[in-house]
Order: structure tokens, then C-alpha cells, then sequence
């Protein structure tokens, strides 16, 4: 497959275009990332700004490697990058592209699903809530479930989950 | 011909040297100001010089010795400049000269207060990597060749306002009578017609980039100590070996661009590092041919005469591997050898790599009195700190009749600096002609 | 022990002197046979130096220059190269041909250098030691090498070989221009009657002697002898000194 | 004849020597050989202990030889003389032993056969010495004018430089207009000069009365020597000859025109050159621009980088950006050579500009076909595929096809590629091996109009250097004609490359020592050897082939 320098979907990035465009690629970023490491080099935050410079649409918003989803957000990059690349919010707004395109993994669907409905992303259950018990530990309060739907539905949120 | 104007060239590195030479040579009476007790700068500190690898010291010393013998350059070291001001038509510059405590003329250096002297000081010459005495040489082929006194560490000298009156030995012991306690700080006055900055440069500490620790693991050190090790004169005798065990190494890596091209700390380039990495990884392999080296790199930067070709053969003949990638940080094994972790970007790979010694090319910043001296002669510094100038005039500042060359201007290399410092003596000459005193 | 050969060398102070230097400042390692004579041009190195120093029992002799078209001194080096082949043709007679040789280094080719270095050393060796400074000293060779000597001190020779670039190149007195091959034919005549005076010179100063008593002892056929020798007598370096039988008796002036 | 007193100093030069050479035993060695009253060894003779223990043993031991034992004399030899100089012994009593490029650092291991090496030469180099004849320095009249070749920024800025420090100068330029490449760039990296601004110097130049310029016009001979060059210059009409001290070459380079490379056609595939006219005139407006970094250099073919092409290109794209920025460029590079303070900021500069920059592998270089440029990815391992409306290549500058036709005047050499070759690569950049000649600027190493104009004033310095005394010394190794040999017959004369030697009014030959570079030649052909060469004489050369095979 050839692919295509995109200038146009690479305009997509003009929030971050100053600290994107700065990369010039080094590598201190991808060298240090625990999440590389651990995934052998499958996911390498290297070859997704190199991605986003070169405006490579198809393999940013498809589940291919790299995959912008495993990032953890430890910020290591950020700190550790000698260019001031943002990286971790670079990559955010992959992943709202991304989801745009329709490709996420599922389950950040699922766990939005969970918010819409019980209010968290981790809903409470009852072996914690006994454990919680026998420690002494107040009774978790759950949010107002109302005021969680007004606020998603204000900012978007549910608009959006329901149209990807 | 014969000028009766007067120049002062501060900095009694190579740059300075070369603008001194060239100035007495054209009938000028030089004054060179350098603030240590011998000249030679940080040229002298290196073991070999690219592209050619003739060594450092061997290509100085006779610029050293042509400089202390010439009739119209007056050394003038331990000096630091105080003030400037203008005068009609010339500066007044009050230079402040440290005490010796060694008279100058009748030091033999023959080396007997050294023996005696019974205090041991970290060698900032050699990167601190070696311990000298309180009265010492500033290093073997130093010029002039007289020994000099610390005051801050010397038993007697920083005992004195205490009101005791203790050891004293070098004086007993020297033959010439040479010490001389009662020597104070004195402060001259200048009257140069035009001036010429050499200041030349420092290394950016390392430990500015966590990752790396420096200041924690032995066996990470930096370009300048690497030098000295190396060098045959240096703390080890030229016996490349790790801090830590005395080991020699057999895999060495040279990480560039540490602390340069880094908008938390310098963001330029220091230009040199791509090159001088380059001769120290070679150097490594002549002293022992199993040694192999990896140098990590951004860029490759090596554009000046002869420079591509010296990578080619480092990368033929001598074990050189060069890696596109930077070291992102650095752990140690139980053993303290360091083990990097990087990408290889040629191969989008994430390596780790054990090696026994890694040298960092740390940026060059300008010394650190630069600010001081921008100050008191009115002239202006870049974003940096460097000496401004612009590119049309590469040699003036941004005052009148003051001029820059070398290093502390913009990072160059050797072949630059001199060729700026002769220009330098060109338009310090070509001003000072038009501005006599008379 | 192994044969370890003493080899000389003249280089040029520009070109080969500093690829030798280059070779130091680079490390790289060859044979510790050379000795090393510094010299300006290659073009200084009268083939008399080499004679003798073969004469003096050296195992090989090395002249290196400036490549061609590179030297200092503009076309120094060619004239060496006229010398050098002019040495080299005689030389050949008595076969110590391979104990020279002539090569060319730049000041940047501190490899070659060290190579050229290399490939003469095992040249040597595979040679072994030279005749004359071996146990069983050959004299005759040395008395062959004397002649080669006088050759080159002798003024017609050396006028010959000095102007050979003027005569092939530009002209000659006469206004002509010689080629490369009639002049290289004029200049191998010239060579071995020289050398055959030489050699009859050297004989008659040793011992008087017949025309028979002189062919056979330097090998040289009779017409041959009397024809030089009536050359030596022309030039006042030879006289009948008597007479044995029928057969005069030369001697040497 | 006063009794002979050599003394031999051993240098250990720290490890250099030492670690191989036992210089100890070298200098008692030393001490058993003829006429050799002292040796020692030391461990750097070079440095101002190692010259004082000379001094003192000169003073003590009243030697009247010194030989050192050390490293090249290629670049210590002045020096020693210096120090024997200044002890009142002619320096020409002076020997030179290198028993460190050419022996300790080439034969590290074969420590026992290089310390036998090094006493043959040691003894060479005593015998060699108690042959040394006393010489001295010749004193030449100076002209104090200069010739400048070129007149580009290089040429007019030490043209200006030496004409403002009081002397005459002769610019020479083969066009028709001064300025060089500057007449045909834009605007100048880092920070958009208009180059007319730089031309402002033309202007001048043109005003200067110490300089006589010779525009249109070559330089058809030089002969002499320093302080003494005779210039022929053809200008369109007339020839002219004129006589000068020094010389500056600052003839620049040009452009690689990239016929082979890239389907360069001049049209839709250009130099950065050709672009700087485009812009000039107003002529960009295409969509999509490549730019292609490192096109005939730093390959096979061409070994080097070529320094200035990157800052180029660069400053290039950010013009064409700030006209349109929605031109998309595309920077196809290998490494991006921005050194320095100035020029890096630069290169972020025009990152932050949107220039794409993507790294190509020399294995795998850009391919343009049918419209599109392909260049393989290493780290996607996929190709990338570019439209293109305007390739722009970055050619490396390479040397001028007439630097061999002027080095062979000047009689000075070019390196590999066909550059001028200085002195010393780190300590003499400026100089020509031969006095009284410099070369500044792109004549010798691709630069920087800024790098160009600090090289330019330093040869400014260094010919001041010579103009500023009426008399220069030369050497006194010469050579000499024993007139009693002599016959008259011409062949030195013809011989010798630098005319230097003539008959006089009497018939008589003779040697014009100012014009005698002491190479020898004559020496070595006169046929009847009565030529002898100062300080490289048969007796001297012959007394170090005797030490060679004479038997301890």
C-alpha cells in the first residue's frame, strides 16, 4: 500500500500545530514509554506523531499499529521530549478522531455507556461495598444520576454516543 | 612598522591566541587577559582534534610558546576585567590580576613545592577527575611554566585571618625563594585602543537532564572528562578505564545532543559534538582495537572540510556504529554498567543496550562570567548569552571598537575559531589604525 | 632468526614525508624496516645516493614523491622518474633492479604509504639479504655497482637524463623533438657503453691488464673492451702500459 | 674547525613516544654516539620546560648542535630552530629526528624492533648533524600591494579590508559585475537580507581609491615569489602586468547542475538556484513543492556535505510559505545540517511553519515517476507517495573547472575534490604552504556568506601580516654553485621550475636565492655535481646512509 501525505487532515491538528510540528523525530519519546516497552514496540508514540505530521489519516483513525488507544498517559514523553511536543493531548484528539471515524475499541464505548447510565465509570460492586463495611469505611454515595445525564447531555457527551 | 596603539584580547584560549599573535605580528602591542594561571583554554584539555586526529596540545604548545616569547604580547594571566569605560580614543579598562603568591620570574618549575605541599585539591583542569596540590601548575604544558597558589585551599594562605601561622613548606623548601605570601590582588589600568573578546565557551552540566544521571552513575561522563581520560597527560596516564572499577571498556556509547537542541535547556546546536564524538570513538579503538562504539544521534551535523569523510572512516575502519535514535534514560546493572534504552529509528525497534562507559557531548554554553563582562563594556548578549553579533559582521559587537571571535559568540569549531580570530586582529587593526591615540 | 631486512627511504618533505606522518597520526601499523632520509623534492634524490647506499649493503631502496602532476616543486617528480628509470635500466644488468623502487604518496594517503611500505618490505624479504651484505659478500656485484656508480657521476650521462624531458618534450638543441622510444634507445646505448668503460676503468685500476685478461674477468666480449678502451684512451683515462707477448698491457690514468 | 658538541634531546611526548620508545635508554644511546657531549629525554620538549631544558643544556654543556628526537618536523621544526636561535646558535644547526609519526605510533606492536629503528634514526639524524653548515636567512623587499582573485563576497570583503588597513589591492573578477552568487540569490539565510544590502560593498569597492579593480578580466600568469608576485592580467582590451606582495584566492565555486539526478529538467525540476530566480520575479505559485536534500552529494560519487544547502532550502520553503501558506512543501532530507545557535533556531522556525520534513534512507532514494514522487519510509516500511508541482533539488557547490589551471600558477595544491587546499586544516585555514599566498571563502571549502566574510578579513589579517614590513625573510636552504665545477652548460638552468637560476654578466651561473625553493633538483642532475643543495648537501645526506650500515 502507498500512502498519501494528507495536508489537509493534517490542518486537523492546528490546536496543537505549533508543538506537533516541532517533532523532529528523535526518538527520546518512544525509548522511554512503559507502554512500548511492554507491548515490544507495537505501540510507539514515535510513529504516531510522525503519523500525525505526515497527516496519515487511514492509519491514525483505523485500529492499526500504532495504536494511539494504549497510550496510558503518564506524560513520561512529555516530559522526557527536548521539543516541548504535546504529545499526550496530541493524541487525545486522535482519538477523537477516531471516534469519529468509528474506530475505538469497544470497550471505552461500553464505559461510556456506564457513565451515561449509573454515573461511573466503575460502577460499585458488592464485594466492595462489604468490604467497605468490615473496614469502617463510610457508604459510598452515589451521584445524582439526573444531574450527570443534564451535564452529558449539555457538553455533547450523549449526543455523541449515540451517533458513533 | 611600527604602532604605538594598543590591543586587549581577553580569553587566552586558542582564538585568543591566534587574534594575539596575529596582532603583534602586525606591529600592535597586545595585552591578553586570562583569567587562569596559564593560557591554552580548553583546546589544551583535549587529547586529539578532528578531522586529522594530530593531537591537541602538539598543535598548540608552539602557538603557546610563540605567544609567551613574542616582544609585542604582554600574558597577563589570573586577570579578569572590572570595568570598561570609553575614553577619547581609547578604552579604560581596570583589570583586577589574582595573587600568584609565586613570583612569576623566579619560578623554576621544578616541582619541589609540589612535593611538599601537604594539600590535596579536586584539579579543575582535569575535570576534577584528578587531585593536584594547593600550590600546583595549571598543567604540564602550560605556559607560563610557573607554578601558582590557591588561596581558598592553601593551609597557610586560608588559616591566616584566623591569626594562625601554619606550614609555609613550599616556601622552605623551593630554591629559587619564589613564594611570596605577601602578593595582594592588584587592579591596572588599560588603555586599549580596541578590544577583542575570546571568552570561549563552558560545558553545560548534564545533570540537567535527569534521565541520564550523571551526577548518580560513574560510568556516565561527559565529553571534556572523556578527554582527560584519554589524554596521555590526563589523570590515567591515557589509559581509557570507568570511573567505577577501573575496568577498561569495551562498549562505550556516545549520546548526542545532551542538553543542546532542547528547548528545556539550549536550544541550539553546539556543532561540534557529531565530529568530536566521532574522534573520541575512534581514539577509543586505537587504544584498543575490541572497543566498539555507538553514537546516538539526531542528525548527523559534519559539513566542514573533511568531516563526512572522517565518519565514513570511522564507520569502515574503526568499530564506529552510529545510531539514529536518542538515549531516552539511562539504568545501571549491579556491576554499574550503564544499560540504555532507545529507539532505533532506522528500524522503529525499542533496544536497551548494555555498555561499559557512556559519554555524553553536552552542550557548549557560554562562560560564566559572560554577563558580568557584557555588562561592564555595554556590549549585548543573544537569547543565550553568547556575544550578539550578525551575520554580515560576524566579528563585531554591538559596540564600537570591541570585536568577538571563537566560541563565545555561537559553538564552532577549532578551524573557525582561529580563522575568526585572525579576522578579529583584522578589524581590531583596521580600527585601532583609524582611531590612534594621537 | 628471520631476515629482517634494512630498507632506506627518501620521501619527499610535501607529499610522501606527510602521508608517512598521516600514517603515524592514523596508527596505522607497517613494517619498522624503513629508514627514513627527508629530503625536499624526489627530484633531489641523485641516483648516486641510491647507489651507494646499495653499495653500503642495504637490503632496498625506497623513493617515494608527490604523485605526478601533484608536486611541490611543479614537475620534480618527473624528473625523478627520468632518474630513476635510467637506474633501473642499468640496474637490470646485474640484477638488483628489484632492490629499488619508485612510487608516489600523497600527503593524504597515509594507507598507501603504509602499504607501499608493506609490499616493498615482503619484497625484500622474499629477496633476502642483499649480495653485499650477506657473509658470503659478493664482490664482483660490488665492483659492478662501483661502475654503475661512475656511470652516474659521469657527465654525459647525467647531462643526458637531465635534459631527457626538454629533448622529448620541447626540443632539442637542433630545434627537434625526440620521441619517448628513440630517446629511451639513445639513452640504453649510451648507458651500457658507459657502463662497459666504467667497468674496463675500474679493472685497469685494480690491475694492469690485456684486452683477453680484461674480457674475461668482467665477462664482457673482446671487441667490445677494445672498442671502450680506445673511448678511455680518447678520454685520457687509459694508456697502453706495455706489452705481454703480442698483446699490449692497459693501465689506468 | 671548532670541536663539535652535539646534544641530543629525547621527547617521550607523555605516552606518545614513551609508552613505546624506552627514551631513557634511547638518550644514554644517544650519549656513546660521536661528537654527542649531552643527551637527555624529557617528557614534553615541545612545552616551555622541555625548550628551557635545551636552553640550559645549550648554556651548559656548550653544544653547538642540537638534534631533538621527537615528533614531525613538519610542524616543530620552527620552534626548536627558535630556541637555538635565541641562544645565539644558527638555527640551521638544528636536526629533526620523528620518532613518533614514523615510528612509535606505526610500529606499537613491535616495541623491540621500533626501538632499534628509532637509534638508526637518531643515529642518522647526530651523523647528519655534525655535517650542518651554518645558513642564513634571505631578506626580500616587500611590494605592499595585494592581488585579490574573485570578486564575490569573499574577494570584495579582504579587497575592502586591506584597502581600509592603507594598502593598494587589485581586485580581479572574471564577469562583468562584482558580487558573485550574491547576484543571483533572493534573500539570505537566517535572517532575509536582500542581498543588495550586501552589494551595498560593491559600491563601495568601487569608491575605494586603493583599489584597482579589474572586472571582466583573468589572470593569465604569476610568477615570483612573496613579496615580489608579477601578475599578468587580460582584461577585455589590453594585458596588463602588475606587482604585488601577497595573494588571495577567493575565486568561490559553483552549483552542481544535476543532470543525472532526480529527472532534472529545468522546468517543473529545478535547482535551488533556478528557484532564487523563480522568486525573484515573482513566480511561484505552485501548490505542492518538493524539495530534495543531498542531490549529488554525500554519495559514492561525492563524498561531502556540502554545508549550505540545507540553510537554503530552508530559508526557501519559509519564503514560499509566508507568500502562500497553503503551499504544501515537503522537505525530503537525510540529515538536516543546521549548526550553530542561529541557524537551529531556524530550522524549528520553519517547522513551526508547517514544512514537512521526512527522512529518506540512501539506500532507497526518491523516485520520480509519473508525476509523483515515491520515497520509502523506514520506520511505516512503506513508501510515500507525493504529487508534485515543483521539485526543487539541493545541488551541493563543487569546485570551479579553472582552480586546477590557477593552482597550477599559483603552484599550490587542490585536495580530492578539487578544492583549494590550505596549510593546516585547524591552526593555518587561511594559508597557502607557500608564503604570501591565502584563499578565503568557498574557493576552499563550500561556506556561508558569513563564514565567507570572517575568512575573507582573516586573509586580510594574514596579507597585512607581510604588507605592513618592507622586507619578508626566506629561508636560507638554498642552492649554490661552485663556480670552480661549473662549466657553463646550462642544464641546472633549464631544469629548474622556478627560474631561479641564470647566468650573469660574466657567463657565470648563478642561484637568485629569493626565487630558490631549495627543492634540489639541479642538485641532483647537474652534470658535474657543481650544484650543492644548503642544508640538504651530498656530504649530509651520504653521512646518514653511512650511520645507517655502520656496525656498532
Amino acid at each position: 500500500m502507498t500512502l498519501k501525505i494528507d495536508f489537509g487532515f493534517r490542518k486537523q491538528f492546528k490546536t496543537y500545530k505549533f508543538s506537533l510540528n516541532y517533532c523532529y523525530q528523535c526518538g527520546t519519546c518512544s525509548g522511554g514509554c512503559p507502554v512500548a516497552k511492554l507491548t515490544n514496540g507495537d505501540y510507539n508514540p514515535r510513529k504516531i506523531i510522525e503519523a500525525c505530521i505526515l497527516g496519515l489519516k487511514e492509519k491514525l483513525t483505523t485500529l492499526l499499529e500504532p495504536n494511539v488507544w494504549q497510550c496510558s498517559t503518564c506524560q513520561k514523553c512529555v516530559e522526557y521530549c527536548p521539543q516541548g511536543v504535546e504529545l499526550t493531548e496530541i493524541f487525545d484528539h486522535v482519538k477523537n478522531l477516531c471516534v469519529e471515524a468509528g474506530n475505538y475499541p469497544q470497550a471505552y464505548k461500553a464505559q461510556g455507556e456506564a457513565i451515561r447510565e449509573k454515573g461511573s465509570a466503575i460502577p460499585m460492586s458488592n464485594a466492595i461495598i462489604k468490604r467497605r463495611e468490615r473496614l469502617g469505611l463510610p457508604v459510598m454515595k452515589t451521584a445524582s444520576h439526573s444531574e450527570i445525564q443534564t451535564l452529558l447531555r449539555e457538553t455533547g457527551f450523549i449526543k455523541k454516543m449515540e451517533s458513533i | 612598522m611600527e604602532k604605538e596603539s594598543s590591543i586587549m584580547v581577553i580569553g587566552g584560549g586558542i582564538a585568543g591566541i591566534q587574534a594575539s599573535l596575529d596582532l603583534a605580528n602586525l606591529g600592535f602591542h597586545v595585552d591578553l587577559i586570562e583569567k587562569e594561571p596559564c593560557i591554552g583554554g580548553r583546546m589544551a584539555q583535549l587529547d586529539k582534534t578532528f578531522p586529522t586526529n594530530d593531537c591537541s596540545i602538539c598543535i598548540l604548545s608552539p602557538k603557546l610558546s610563540d605567544c609567551y616569547r613574542h616582544p609585542n604580547i604582554k600574558l597577563h594571566t589570573l586577570s579578569e576585567v572590572q570595568s570598561v569605560s570609553k575614553k577619547e580614543k581609547c578604552y579604560s579598562v581596570e583589570v583586577k590580576k589574582k595573587a600568584r603568591f609565586v613570583k612569576e620570574d623566579a619560578c623554576i618549575n621544578c616541582g619541589l613545592c609540589i612535593e611538599k605541599c601537604p594539600t590535596k585539591v579536586n584539579d579543575k583542569f582535569d575535570m576534577y577527575l584528578r587531585k593536584r596540590k594547593a600550590i600546583y601548575l595549571y598543567y604540564l604544558q602550560g605556559v607560563p611554566a610557573v607554578m601558582a597558589i590557591d588561596k581558598e585551599h592553601c593551609l597557610y594562605l586560608s588559616n591566616l585571618d584566623k591569626g594562625k601561622d601554619i606550614c609555609r613548606q613550599c616556601e622552605n623548601v623551593c630554591p629559587k625563594e619564589a613564594i611570596d605570601f605577601s602578593q595582594e590582588d592588584q587592579i591596572s589600568t588599560f588603555n586599549p585602543n580596541a578590544i577583542i573578546l575570546a571568552t570561549g565557551f563552558r560545558q553545560f552540566n548534564p545533570s540537567n537532564i535527569p534521565q541520564y544521571k550523571y551526577a548518580e552513575f560513574r560510568n556516565v561522563i561527559t565529553g571534556l572528562e572523556y578527554e582527560r581520560l584519554i589524554c596521555a597527560s590526563g589523570p590515567t596516564n591515557g589509559h581509557l578505564e570507568r570511573l567505577s572499577d577501573k575496568k577498561p571498556p569495551k562498549k562505550i556509547a556516545f549520546i548526542q545532543c545532551v542538553g543542546s537542541r532542547d528547548i528545556k535547556n539550549q536550544k541550539y546546536c553546539s556543532s561540534v559534538c557529531c565530529t568530536y564524538s566521532t574522534k573520541e570513538a575512534i581514539l577509543a579503538n586505537e587504544h584498543d582495537s575490541e572497543i566498539q562504539s555507538f553514537i546516538f544521534y539526531i542528525d548527523i551535523r559534519a559539513a566542514g572540510k573533511g568531516f563526512q569523510k572522517y565518519i565514513e572512516r570511522a564507520k569502515q575502519e574503526y568499530q564506529v556504529n552510529y545510531v539514529k535514535g536518542i538515549v531516552s534514560e539511562i539504568k545501571i546493572d549491579e556491576n554499574e554498567n550503564p544499560i540504555l534504552y532507545y529507539e532505533n529509528i532506522a528500524s522503529s525497534e525499542l533496544c536497551t543496550m548494555t555498555v561499559d562507559l557512556v559519554v555524553l557531548a553536552s552542550a557548549m554554553i557560554p562562560s560564566d562570567n559572560i554577563e558580568y563582562l557584557a555588562e561592564s563594556m555595554g556590549i549585548e548578549l543573544d537569547e543565550f548569552n553568547f556575544i550578539k553579533t550578525v551575520p554580515s559582521e560576524p566579528i563585531k559587537t554591538t559596540r564600537k571598537g570591541i570585536f568577538v571571535c571563537g566560541a563565545c559568540k555561537e559553538p564552532m569549531d577549532i578551524p573557525s575559531s582561529v580563522t575568526e580570530a585572525s579576522a578579529a586582529a583584522a578589524q581590531a587593526a583596521q580600527y585601532a589604525s583609524q582611531n590612534k591615540g594621537d | 632468526m628471520e631476515f629482517e631486512p634494512k630498507i632506506l627511504g627518501f620521501l619527499c618533505n610535501w607529499c610522501s614525508y606527510a602521508g608517512a606522518d598521516l600514517a603515524g597520526v592514523s596508527r596505522i601499523q607497517y613494517p619498522p624496516n624503513l629508514r627514513v632520509i627527508r629530503v625536499m623534492c624526489s627530484g633531489r634524490v641523485d641516483p648516486v645516493f641510491v647507489l651507494d647506499a646499495l653499495m653500503k649493503g642495504l637490503d632496498g631502496v625506497l623513493v617515494l614523491g608527490c604523485h605526478l602532476g601533484d608536486c611541490h616543486y611543479i614537475d620534480g617528480n618527473y624528473e625523478a622518474e627520468s632518474k630513476y628509470r635510467a637506474l633501473e635500466m642499468l640496474l637490470e644488468n646485474i640484477n638488483l633492479n628489484d632492490r629499488i623502487n619508485l612510487d608516489w604518496v600523497s600527503a593524504s594517503e597515509g594507507m598507501r604509504f603504509a602499504d607501499l611500505v608493506d609490499e616493498f618490505t615482503e619484497k625484500i624479504k622474499s629477496l633476502g639479504p642483499s649480495p653485499i651484505s650477506s657473509s658470503t659478500k659478493d664482490l664482483k656485484l660490488l665492483d659492478e655497482l662501483q661502475a654503475i656508480k661512475r656511470v652516474f657521476s659521469n657527465s654525459r650521462i647525467r647531462s643526458l637524463i637531465g635534459r631527457e624531458r626538454k629533448i622529448t618534450l620541447l626540443e632539442n638543441t637542433y630545434g627537434e623533438t625526440i620521441d619517448f622510444e628513440k630517446f629511451n634507445k639513445i639513452l640504453k646505448d649510451a648507458l651500457d657503453s658507459e657502463f662497459y668503460r666504467s667497468q674496463i676503468y675500474l679493472s685497469l685500476l685494480k690491475k694492469s691488464a690485456s684486452v683477453k685478461d680484461i674480457s674475461q674477468e668482467i665477462n664482457i666480449d673482446k671487441t667490445l673492451v677494445f672498442k671502450n678502451l680506445l673511448m678511455l684512451r680518447q678520454r685520457g683515462l687509459a694508456d697502453v702500459a706495455g706489452v705481454d707477448g703480442l698483446d699490449p698491457i692497459y693501465k689506468a690514468l | 674547525m671548532t670541536e663539535l658538541r652535539i646534544g641530543v634531546f629525547v621527547c617521550n611526548c607523555g605516552s606518545n613516544i614513551g609508552s613505546i620508545i624506552n627514551c631513557s635508554e634511547l638518550a644514554d644511546y644517544a650519549k656513546n654516539l660521536p661528537n654527542v657531549v649531552f643527551a637527555e629525554d624529557n617528557l614534553y620538549t615541545c612545552s616551555e620546560t622541555g625548550l628551557t631544558k635545551i636552553k640550559n643544556g645549550i648554556k651548559e654543556h656548550n653544544l653547538n648542535r642540537v638534534v631533538v628526537a621527537a615528533c614531525t618536523p613538519r610542524t616543530h621544526e620552527p620552534l626548536f630552530r627558535g630556541i637555538c636561535n635565541e641562544m645565539g646558535l644558527n638555527p640551521y644547526y638544528f636536526e629533526f629526528v620523528n620518532i613518533r609519526e614514523q615510528c612509535s605510533w606505526v610500529h606499537q606492536k613491535e616495541i623491540h624492533k621500533a626501538n632499534l629503528k628509532a637509534r638508526d634514526l637518531v643515529k642518522m639524524g647526530v651523523a647528519r648533524s655534525a655535517r650542518l653548515e651554518a645558513l642564513e636567512k634571505y631578506q626580500v623587499e616587500v611590494t605592499s600591494s595585494s592581488l585579490v582573485i574573485g570578486g564575490g563576497i569573499s574577494g570584495i570583503t579582504a579587497a575592502l579590508s586591506l584597502a581600509e588597513q592603507g594598502f593598494e589591492v587589485y581586485l580581479v573578477e572574471k564577469k562583468r559585475k562584482l558580487g558573485g552568487m550574491l547576484n543571483d540569490l533572493y534573500r539570505i539565510s537566517p535572517n532575509y537580507e536582500d542581498p543588495s544590502e550586501y552589494l551595498q560593498l560593491v559600491k563601495k569597492v568601487e569608491q575605494q581609491p586603493k583599489i584597482i579593480l579589474h572586472t571582466n578580466s583573468e589572470i593569465i600568469s604569476i610568477e615570483g615569489y612573496i613579496g615580489n608576485f608579477y601578475v599578468t592580467i587580460k582584461g577585455q582590451n589590453k594585458v596588463e602586468s602588475v606587482e604585488v606582495g601577497t595573494i588571495i584566492v577567493a575565486v568561490g565555486a559553483q552549483v552542481l547542475k544535476p543532470v543525472d539526478y532526480y529527472n532534472y529538467n529545468g522546468k517543473d525540476i529545478i535547482t535551488h538556484q533556478e528557484l532564487e530566480k523563480l522568486l525573484k520575479e515573482n513566480k511561484i505559485n505552485q501548490k505542492n513543492i518538493v524539495m530534495i536534500q543531498c542531490v549529488g552529494s554525500r554519495i559514492e560519487e561525492r563524498h561531502y556535505c556540502s554545508n549550505i544547502c540545507c540553510m537554503n532550502a530552508l530559508k526557501n520553503a519559509i519564503i514560499i510559505k509566508e507568500r502562500a501558506p497553503d503551499t504544501n512543501i515537503t522537505i525530503l532530507y537525510r540529515d538536516i545540517n543546521t549548526p550553530g545557535t542561529k541557524n537551529e533556531l531556524y530550522y524549528r522556525d520553519v517547522r513551526k511553519n508547517e514544512v514537512i520534513f521526512l527522512r529518506y534512507n540512501v539506500n532507497k532514494p526518491p523516485v520520480i515517476e509519473d508525476g509523483k514522487i515515491r520515497v520509502y519510509n523506514n520506520s511505516l516500511k512503506d513508501d510515500i507517495e507525493l504529487d508534485y508541482d515543483l521539485v526543487v533539488l539541493s545541488t551541493p557547490l563543487i569546485p570551479n573547472e579553472d582552480n586546477k589551471a590557477l593552482s597550477q600558477m599559483l603552484k599550490v595544491p587542490l585536495e580530492e575534490n578539487g578544492f583549494f587546499l590550505e596549510a593546516h586544516v585547524k591552526l593555518r585555514p587561511v594559508d597557502f604552504a607557500t608564503d604570501g599566498l591565502f584563499v578565503c571563502g568557498s574557493a576552499k571549502w563550500p561556506v556561508s556568506i558569513s563564514e565567507a566574510i570572517a575568512q575573507a578579513k582573516a586573509t586580510a589579517a594574514k596579507a597585512a601580516i607581510i604588507l605592513c614590513k618592507p622586507r619578508f625573510e626566506v629561508e636560507g636552504s638554498t642552492a649554490r654553485v661552485d663556480t670552480e665545477k661549473c662549466v657553463g652548460c646550462e642544464v641546472c638552468i633549464k631544469i629548474c621550475p622556478y627560474g631561479a637560476i641564470t647566468k650573469d654578466d660574466n657567463d657565470q651561473v648563478l642561484v637568485r636565492n629569493v626565487l630558490c625553493k631549495g627543492c634540489g633538483l639541479c642538485g641532483a642532475t647537474c652534470p658535474h655535481q657543481a650544484i650543492s643543495i644548503n642544508h640538504f648537501t651530498n656530504p649530509q645526506i651520504l653521512s646518514q646512509i653511512n650511520a645507517l650500515v655502520e656496525r656498532e
